[in-house]
């Protein structure tokens, strides 16, 4: 009982600190002129975010998370960043227009109303969530699920990411006559 | 039967367009079938029973089967008799193109050929959605011929007569929808009759554009003016009953009811337009205005006629259809042989064409006083039968007419006047031919009908309708 | 006998198509000889009819033949189909002869023309229209014909077509002549209405006075039109622009005096109708009074002829009006004689003075064409109505009957005998300021006599038969003494008054005295000279211009037409109709660079319409759960 | 042990028949990926377009061998995919529309390089499509929908040189992943309302009017919305129409639509007939407004692909009027519509094509002034194509808006047939407009691009008109053929539609 | 569950993926509009996988893993077109890409 209670309170430290600076990190990235730093910032967003999923017991996407994109991903931007170099845009340059006016406003409307949704449901079925075994989330468990039930889903993505694959091959290659024509 | 009536010209125009002819064989061979054409008429008006009446030579295959559309086609009195129209006026212009020598003849034949099969079709239709198919299908054709033909302002003039009548058609399209799915069935046989205005007005108003009825005739004089003379003359002569015809066909075989409570204002707007084109046509300044605005005229009468509702009117109606298709194709040709001499179709600048050119005189004279009803010609008894009709309705209405005839004679005696007597014009020069005998065969004919029509006017009211009563035929729906 | 109805009634039509139809290949002589032709075949059927008619019992002489129906509306039919009735049969023969004579004549009048086939087409297709007018079997057929007299009067008044002036009056007689045509129409679909049918038998049928008196006004509106009586009676004297003969034969002889026929034809329904019987007489009385005092200032020698016509037709609207059928068809015959004698001389001196008009330029013509000035003589004689003359016969019979009309009647009787006083006034004038005096310095120079050739006997000829006809054409009725017209017309048209022989005496006595004293006056100012002619300046300008009736026509129709015309092109047509459409598209079009202006190529723009509209979409979706 | 193992991995069964469409077009993509690498630069050209042909031809013939045995629609591979003839309907539109889109590739593609990544794209993009359409749960279907997005995504850029391309792509890719996250996002919360991914389980879930699951099903239904461009997501579609190369649009607008409307429909009948009383009004709302923009801006515009982009928006609106009815007849409605439509504007976007390659400029309506007379065939067919876009008889398109509006007033929506008219006779006046652009004007002023040689490297100039393109013309009359025939042979085509349509729970 | 309910992490998601948008929709350069789809996409990867524990269903989470992959290959093309735009010497700023307009 005391342990719960202590688990509890701990729980609840930990995801409020994760999702504080998930929430920061998501600011920053949004609003930092530079994106070299927005892109870091991404990194620690993804980071907190891998805690929370280990909070939501999904060891396995935790893990993918921190090694797929922070690793994987959030390397090549920076790369591209560093090959392009960073180029500084003010978020606000441009003097306030109804362009950004509309902007501030359709983003705080999405996120109020989904706020507002959440809230409703949060008395309700949100409420109780079912109790979850220990193996759920566990890469076993997932392969399994990969190899069963989503056996095409698994097979569809690497088919996304061979064409994708192409597409960097194809748009990132030196092209051969790309100088001599401007 | 019809459907060869149909078929026919649509074949030729393929076989023209594909084949690669030289101009002379596309237009001869273009004259040959619309003359076929004009044959197998005969032959039809030969064989249709008009002591039995009613719908004959009908062909039926179903088309499309879950909404019971079908392909249904067939021939009553009053539509022989528009068909025939169609069929000579179309000999006529064809002959005159083919004369005249327009430019991408091949292209220009296949379509002349391709209208012809389309507004027969027209007439011939007996379901809903084909006869739709029918009447937009004449506007693919005429879209070109006027806009590639046509004179400068032809782009415009195209422009706006597609959209005024795609503009009603398309209501026509929505009330054909909602009557055919509401009556589960696009036969026009069997299809009942309906009390919705709504769907009657939907129907109106694309008959009244296409006819047109008055305040909807914006797209007419351009296009009159602005497109070569035969198509002019089709326009019209022989499109403009296509309007007439769904008139009587659909709006009032199917719709009692709401004919009964639109009466008055549908025959006010019919009045008004009668009067106004004649005034108009009374003011024009060229020889295509005058006739322009006398069909405008003239279609208000024919409306007149059909809102009548009565034997009367009914048979007088389809007589004055074919009279003025015949009139007003002739007189286009002849504007457009006079414009060919003279480069203009400006009346101030005409003038004294009879001298020396007898023909000329005597044809466009004939044509003319038969075209301000002079009694005794055929115009004259469709209009008397017309306004003795609507008589019926309000004596109103019959004072309006003749007021009407008295502005007729003077509009039509303006124009001859202003085309053949008085001193010659600084647009004739001497070196203006008469008539060619080419032209002569052309128009001669299309007189010769009229003529024809003026000695037995009766072969048509007499053979429109069941037993000659319209009125019961019309309001059993036609089935 | 039905066949020569028949024959009478087309053979004129076939010599019309036939010229036509033959156009250049025919010489001009040889299509004025077939149009001769064919008028006197019509009148040899014509005579064949009277006399196989007059072998019948007086209740058989009404005989319809049909042909086909002509049209058909639902019950209604009107077949194409003729009457022969003694009515009939007497116009017949009046249009026949007389159209023969006069066609004949035009050979020689004519002669030169260029466009001569045209003329003799013309005449013979007027020839078969008037046929077609009298022998119609029904009102639709009368109407037929009524306006086929109109077209063909149309064609020959304007037959010179360069010239504007003739153009304008063809038009003017169309269009006046469209008017009354329209009224006919008119009554004819009120008595399809009443009566389903357009048979004459229909007529006598019982309507209540309203229709009556609409029908009748109806079918007289057309009768005043076509006989240019008040107050449709503007386009007679600028008819006169066409060729003489033309003004012989249609505005003098057989078409002018159609509504005189039409009233006798349809009498019954003007029986049932007296108010409008008596407006028909007091407009005849009107017009003789009105053209007799206008043609006393006319200088054209024919627009003086067209008065005169204008006011005898007066006279036979007066007696048709009142119901003395006989007597007005008698005098429509005798007019036909003498009125188309006179027309035909003037058209001799005409001819003679190379196609001068103005008597102001005439005088002395006595000595240089003596045949003419008796031929002359006898018409005017004729026309005053002198004793033995055919005029006196017919004319005072008529005035008679008015006596015989109540007080009313009286009124009528008084005009008439003044009428006759202004009749031998203006037509001695004429005579007097033509043939009497010395040749004018014009006349010496310009004056050629008739050639002895085909022109001349052709001229000649039908001037001499019409003068004796003239003469001794109304000696067939005397109405005191003996009236077989009248009996003849028994049956087609009884009389409903009937003239005492006093009143017949005393008429005739005081006619006779009027007319020689307007002679007398005219002898005193023209002949003789005496007096100079006294002046009214404003009494003449008023004459002059026809008591300013085209001013006012004018003014009333053609006018008011033109500016509507004109106001609806200006502010209907081409602002409301033509631009409505082209404004409706460009206010579409504008709205579409609206559109096509949000589309601003920028990224931002795109997603923030996306998220925005998520944003309602997702909003509505939970609102309206 | 190894019985362990197979209770372990209890592998589904696998209907490799119904994934065969799928699997020939994966197949011919890794040839002809291959082929630019082993076969000779001068070969590479014929055998990639070859190998991508045969793919869409074979797969094309297993789509209708499918369509003929799967009367009766089930789900394979544990109900990841449906295999029933609605899928299979739109898998034949698909692989038709790719087989004509390689035809009138063929000649466009002429440079060197990438010519074989180009057919193996065009023929992975078709693979994804014809996996969306069959996708049966939201994870597969957002899978599929990235797959050929991406594939579609490269393919506007693939001339890297191109300026217009690059923005293009990169204005789709971004707008694209912006409109797939809110997808996502959506699916996540309808995933969380009811508990099920898969589209008979959400609507088996049974709950109607949650709101969470409106709040996700607003999202899906922007989200394909988007895909369909549909006004106010459409925005995107002018802009990739135009930058895009013509063949590439060509084939996005017949096929890319096809699917994401097929998928709309399947996806609104299946999963949400709960809240159909919402959707149909929201879906109608959006037809609405693509006719309004999709006419009026098009109304101003001067460009052909512009034009045509902006008469794809509004033809969405028409096909969604036939969503919107949510009954047989709509789905019927939609179904046959999308053939002729496909045809049509395959069809007017390869004579785009061809007037683009002889001119060299961007194709407006000034420079295809006289086109009609010039090259008749051409001519003709674009002509029939816009009759069939304006929905003229004697097309296909006419009986497709016929359908489509019988439905709308099936479901008693009459308003909705009074607008589509209303926009019907708005949109003739660019249709027209471009028919008068061909015929009626003169052509003095036109300039006849140089010929290049493009298998030179750099290209040179030939000079004289350029060859006519055998290739193109047959799928243009293809295309024509297509698209009159189902006016005249329309009963076979509504069969179709109808027994596909029967495979949808209405 | 021990610690906060799942309304919680939805807050969260939610509160990324409006973050996210509102990173595309102000921020001109099209790196850091990439970032911000990633935001979005990772809000709702994180609402799937609260979901998922909440329901107790691995769907949510293969859903995530997949989303994932995508996510990547998005970034893979995008970066490629940056790539490219930038040899064509093309400034970084989405606002001026709008030679397709109108």
């Amino acid at each position: 009982m005391v342990l719960a209670s202590v688990g509890n309170v701990l729980v609840w430290a930990v995801w409020v600190g994760a999702a504080f600076a998930c929430l920061a990190s998501a600011v920053a990235v949004v609003s930092f002129t530079n994106p070299f730093y927005s892109a870091l910032a991404l990194i620690g967003n993804l980071g907190s975010l891998a805690v929370l999923y280990l909070l939501l017991s999904s060891e396995f996407v935790a893990a993918g998370q921190v090694l797929v994109y922070a690793g994987a991903v959030m390397v090549m931007f920076l790369f591209v960043i560093a090959y392009i170099g960073p180029r500084i845009d003010p978020p606000w340059g441009a003097a306030p227009s109804w362009q950004a006016l509309g902007a501030v406003f359709a983003a705080g409307a999405l996120l109020v109303e989904i706020i507002v949704v959440i809230g409703l449901k949060a008395g309700g079925s949100l409420a109780h969530s079912h109790e979850v075994g220990g193996s759920f989330g566990s890469p076993s468990y997932i392969g399994r699920l990969f190899l069963t039930d989503h056996l095409l889903a698994f097979e569809i993505t690497s088919i996304v990411l061979l064409v994708a694959a192409i597409g960097g091959v194809i748009l990132g290659a030196h092209s051969r006559q790309g100088a001599d024509e401007l | 039967m019809t459907t060869v009536l149909i078929l026919l010209p649509l074949a030729a125009a393929f076989v023209i367009w594909v084949l690669p002819l030289n101009d002379i064989s596309a237009g001869a061979l273009a004259l040959l079938a619309a003359l076929a054409e004009v044959g197998l008429w005969i032959q039809a008006l030969v064989r249709y029973d008009f002591a039995e009446g009613g719908l004959q030579f009908a062909q039926q295959r179903t088309w499309f089967s879950d909404l019971h559309v079908s392909y249904h086609v067939g021939v009553y009195g009053f539509s022989i008799w528009l068909v025939g129209l169609t069929v000579v006026a179309m000999a006529a212009a064809i002959a005159y193109g083919f004369w005249a020598g327009r430019e991408r003849t091949r292209a220009y034949m296949g379509l002349m050929l391709f209208l012809t099969g389309a507004i027969v079709g027209v007439f011939c239709a007996q379901d809903l959605l084909l006869f739709y198919a029918f009447f937009e299908a004449m506007l693919i054709p005429l879209y070109v011929l006027v806009g590639v033909w046509g004179g400068p302002g032809r782009m415009g003039a195209t422009l706006k007569f597609v959209l005024y009548t795609m503009a009603g058609s398309l209501l026509m399209l929505a009330s054909i929808i909602v009557y055919g799915l509401s009556e589960n069935t696009f036969d026009l046989v069997q299809i009942g009759q309906s009390s919705s205005n709504w769907i009657f007005l939907g129907f109106v108003a694309a008959f009244a554009i296409k006819a047109p009825l008055f305040p909807l005739h914006g797209w007419l004089p351009d296009a009159y003016r602005e497109s070569s003379p035969e198509v002019a003359a089709i326009l019209s002569g022989v499109v403009s009953k296509a309007g007439a015809y769904g008139f009587l066909r659909i709006a009032i075989a199917k719709f009692p009811e709401p004919v009964q409570h639109y009466q008055a204002p549908i025959l006010a707007l019919a009045a008004i337009g009668l009067i106004y084109g004649s005034l108009l046509a009374f003011r024009a300044p060229d020889i295509r205005g005058v006739v322009a605005y006398s069909s405008l005229a003239q279609m208000g009468l024919v409306t007149m006629g059909l809102f009548a509702v009565n034997d009367l009117g009914l048979d007088g109606s389809v007589l004055q259809m074919v009279n003025h298709g015949l009139i007003s194709t002739t007189l286009f040709l002849l504007a457009g042989m006079v414009e060919r001499r003279t480069l203009t179709g400006d009346l101030s600048r005409l003038g004294g064409m009879a001298r020396g050119r007898p023909a000329l005189a005597t044809v466009l004279m004939t044509t003319g006083v038969i075209a301000l009803a002079v009694p005794l010609s055929s115009a004259f008894a469709g209009e008397f039968l017309i306004l003795a009709g609507v008589f019926r309705q309000g004596w109103g209405w019959s004072v309006v007419g003749a007021v009407a005839i008295v502005l007729a004679a003077a509009y039509v005696l303006r124009l001859i006047s202003a085309i053949l007597h008085r001193d010659v014009g600084p647009a004739v020069s001497d070196s203006a031919l008469d008539l060619r005998p080419a032209e002569l065969a052309v128009v001669v004919p299309l007189v010769a009908c009229l003529l024809a029509l003026s000695a037995w006017p009766a072969a048509v009211t007499q053979h429109s309708f069941r037993g000659d009563h319209g009125q019961s035929e019309i309001e059993q729906g036609l089935k | 006998m039905i066949y020569g109805a028949w024959t009478c009634l087309l053979s004129p039509l076939a010599a019309a198509g036939a010229i036509t139809l033959a156009g250049q290949r025919i010489s001009r002589r040889t299509a004025g000889y077939l149009a001769t032709l064919s008028c006197f075949v019509a009148f040899g059927g014509a005579v064949a009819t009277f006399v196989s008619l007059l072998g019948r019992e007086p209740e058989q002489r009404a005989v319809v033949s049909t042909a086909w129906t002509w049209i058909s509306g639902g019950s209604y039919r009107s077949g194409f189909e003729i009457l022969v009735d003694p009515l009939s049969v007497m116009m017949m023969l009046i249009v026949s002869g007389v159209g023969a004579l006069i066609v004949a004549y035009s050979i020689g009048y004519m002669d030169g023309d260029p466009e001569e086939r045209r003329y003799f087409a013309y005449m013979a297709l007027f020839v078969f229209s008037m046929l077609l007018l009298v022998q119609g079997g029904n009102l639709l057929l009368l109407l037929a014909g009524w306006g086929m007299v109109g077209l063909s009067s149309y064609l020959l008044i304007g037959f010179w077509h360069e010239r504007p002036s003739a153009i304008a009056a063809a038009k003017k007689a169309f269009i006046m002549n469209a008017i009354g045509d329209a009224t006919m129409a008119l009554a004819l679909f009120l008595l399809i209405k009443k009566a389903g049918s357009l048979e004459f038998g229909i007529l006598g049928g019982e309507y209540s006075s309203t229709v009556a008196t609409l029908v009748a006004l109806g079918l007289l509106g057309g009768a005043v039109a076509k006989s240019a009586q008040l107050p449709l009676q503007t386009w007679l004297p600028d008819a006169m622009e066409g060729p003489t003969p033309v003004s012989a034969l249609i505005h003098a002889a057989t078409m002018v005096t159609a509504g005189v026929y039409l009233i006798v034809r349809t009498h019954a329904i003007f029986e049932s109708a007296p108010h409008v019987a008596d407006l028909a007489a007091g407009l005849g009385a009107g017009t003789l009074l009105i053209a007799g005092l206008v043609a006393l200032v006319q200088v054209d020698i024919k627009r003086v002829i067209a008065y005169s016509t204008m006011s005898q037709i007066g006279y036979m609207f007066l007696g048709a009006g009142l119901g003395a059928y006989a007597n007005g068809m008698f005098h429509l015959m005798t007019h036909a004689f003498f009125k188309a004698l006179l027309f035909m001389a003037a058209g001799i001196v005409i001819h003679a003075l190379t196609a001068e008009q103005d008597i102001r330029k005439m005088g002395g013509l006595r000595d240089l064409m003596p045949r003419t000035y008796q031929a002359f003589l006898v018409g005017s004689l004729a026309l005053v109505g002198i004793f033995p003359f055919a005029g006196f016969f017919s004319k005072d019979s008529i005035l008679a009957a008015a006596m015989d009309h109540g007080a009313y009647g009286y009124v009528l009787w008084v005009a008439g005998l003044a009428g006759t006083f202004l009749t031998g006034l203006y037509t001695f004038r004429l005579l007097f300021l033509v043939f009497w005096g010395e040749p004018s310095p014009f006349v010496r120079e310009h004056f050629h006599a008739l050639p002895r050739d085909v022109v001349g006997v052709t001229l000649a000829a039908p001037v001499a038969v019409l003068a004796v006809l003239s003469l001794v054409g109304g000696w067939i009725q005397w109405a005191p003494l003996w009236h077989p017209i009248e009996t003849w017309l028994q049956t087609a048209a009884e009389p409903t008054v009937t003239p005492a022989s006093w009143q017949e005496w005393v008429t005739s006595a005081l006619a006779l005295l009027l007319g020689l004293g307007g002679i007398y006056v005219a002898w005193i100012f023209y002949g003789v000279r005496r007096f100079a002619v006294p002046r009214f300046a404003f009494g003449q300008r008023i004459l002059e211009r026809k008591f300013y009736f085209d001013e006012l026509y004018d003014a009333l129709f053609y006018r008011p037409t033109v500016w509507a015309a004109k106001g609806l092109y200006r502010w209907v047509e081409d602002p409301l109709i033509a631009e409505s459409s082209a404004s409706l598209g460009q206010d579409t079009r504008d709205l579409g660079r609206l559109v096509a202006k949000v589309q601003t190529g920028l990224l931002r723009t795109y997603a923030l319409a996306i998220a925005s509209s998520v944003a309602v979409l997702a909003i509505v979706f939970v609102a309206v759960k | 042990m190894i019985a362990a193992v197979q209770s372990f991995f209890a592998r589904p069964h696998i209907d490799w028949f119904a994934l065969a469409p799928v699997n020939t077009l994966l197949a011919a993509a890794a040839l002809a990926l291959l082929s630019a690498v082993l076969v000779p630069r001068r070969a590479r050209k014929p055998v990639a377009a070859t190998l991508s042909a045969l793919g869409y031809a074979v797969a094309f013939g297993f789509a209708v061998a499918l369509y003929v045995k799967s009367a009766h629609g089930h789900g394979v591979v544990a109900d990841a995919f449906r295999r029933d003839r609605l899928t299979e309907l739109a898998g034949i539109i698909v692989a038709g529309s790719g087989l004509l889109a390689t035809a009138i590739s063929y000649r466009e593609r002429g440079r060197g390089d990438h010519v074989g990544e180009y057919y193996a794209l065009l023929a992975a993009a078709g693979a994804g499509m014809l996996f969306f359409v069959g996708a049966n749960n939201l994870m597969t279907l957002f899978l599929a929908l990235e797959w050929f997005s991406i594939s579609l995504y490269i393919l506007c850029a693939i001339d890297r040189d191109r300026l217009g391309g690059l923005e293009a792509a990169l204005k789709y890719l971004v707008v694209g992943g912006f409109g797939s996250a809110i997808l996502l996002f959506g699916a996540a919360l309808v995933y969380g309302a009811t508990g099920a991914i898969g589209l008979p389980e959400i609507a088996a879930a049974g709950k109607e009017h949650d709101t969470l699951l409106l709040f996700g099903l607003a999202m899906i239904v922007a989200g394909l919305g988007f895909k369909a461009s549909a006004a106010p997501f459409h925005m995107w579609t002018p802009d990739v129409y135009e930058g895009a190369p013509t063949p590439v649009t060509a084939f996005m607008s017949a096929a890319t639509k096809t699917v994401a409307l097929v998928v709309a429909l399947r996806v609104l009948v299946t999963a949400f007939p709960g809240d159909a009383d919402v959707w149909t009004v929201a879906v109608a709302v959006i037809a609405v407004c693509s006719l309004a923009i999709g006419n009026l801006a098009a109304l101003v515009q001067k460009g052909v692909k512009r034009m045509l982009a902006y008469s794809s928006v509004s033809h969405a609106g028409f096909m969604l009027i036939a969503v919107s009815a949510n009954s047989d007849l709509g789905g019927r409605a939609l179904l046959y519509y999308l053939v002729p439509y496909a045809a049509m504007s395959l069809g007017s976007f390869a004579v785009v094509a061809a007037r683009e390659r002889e001119l060299g400029v961007p194709v407006t309506f000034e420079n295809m002034a006289g086109f009609g007379w010039e090259r008749p065939l051409l001519g003709i067919s674009m002509w029939a194509f816009m009759l069939g876009f304006a929905g003229f008889p004697l097309t296909g398109g006419f009986v497709g808006k016929f359908y489509a509006f019988a439905a709308a007033y099936r479901h008693g929506w009459t308003w909705l047939v009074i607008v589509g008219v209303i926009a019907t006779l708005v949109s003739l006046y660019y249709y027209l407009g471009l028919v008068r652009a061909m015929f009626m004007r003169r052509t003095e002023d036109l300039q006849l691009a140089p010929r290049t040689d493009v298998r030179a490297e750099p290209a040179r100039l030939l000079g004289g008109s350029p060859p006519r393109d055998a290739l193109l013309q047959t799928a243009v009359v293809a295309c024509l053929v297509v698209t009159v025939g189902s006016f005249f042979a329309m009963q076979p085509l509504i069969d179709l539609a109808k027994h596909a349509s029967a495979s949808l729970p209405f | 569950m021990i610690g906060p309910d799942t309304a919680w992490y939805l807050a969260v998601a939610g509160f990324l993926f409006g973050t996210g948008t509102l990173g595309v929709l102000i921020r001109r350069n099209p790196l850091i509009v990439l970032l911000s789809i990633e935001i979005m996409l990772n809000g709702a990867n994180l609402a799937l996988i609260a979901f998922a524990r909440h329901l107790n269903d691995g769907n949510g989470q293969i859903f995530a893993l997949a989303v994932m992959a995508v996510a990547a290959s998005e970034v893979v093309v995008g970066l490629g077109l940056i790539v490219a735009l930038n040899r064509k010497r093309v400034p970084l700023d989405v606002d001026r890409l709008s030679s397709l307009r109108g």
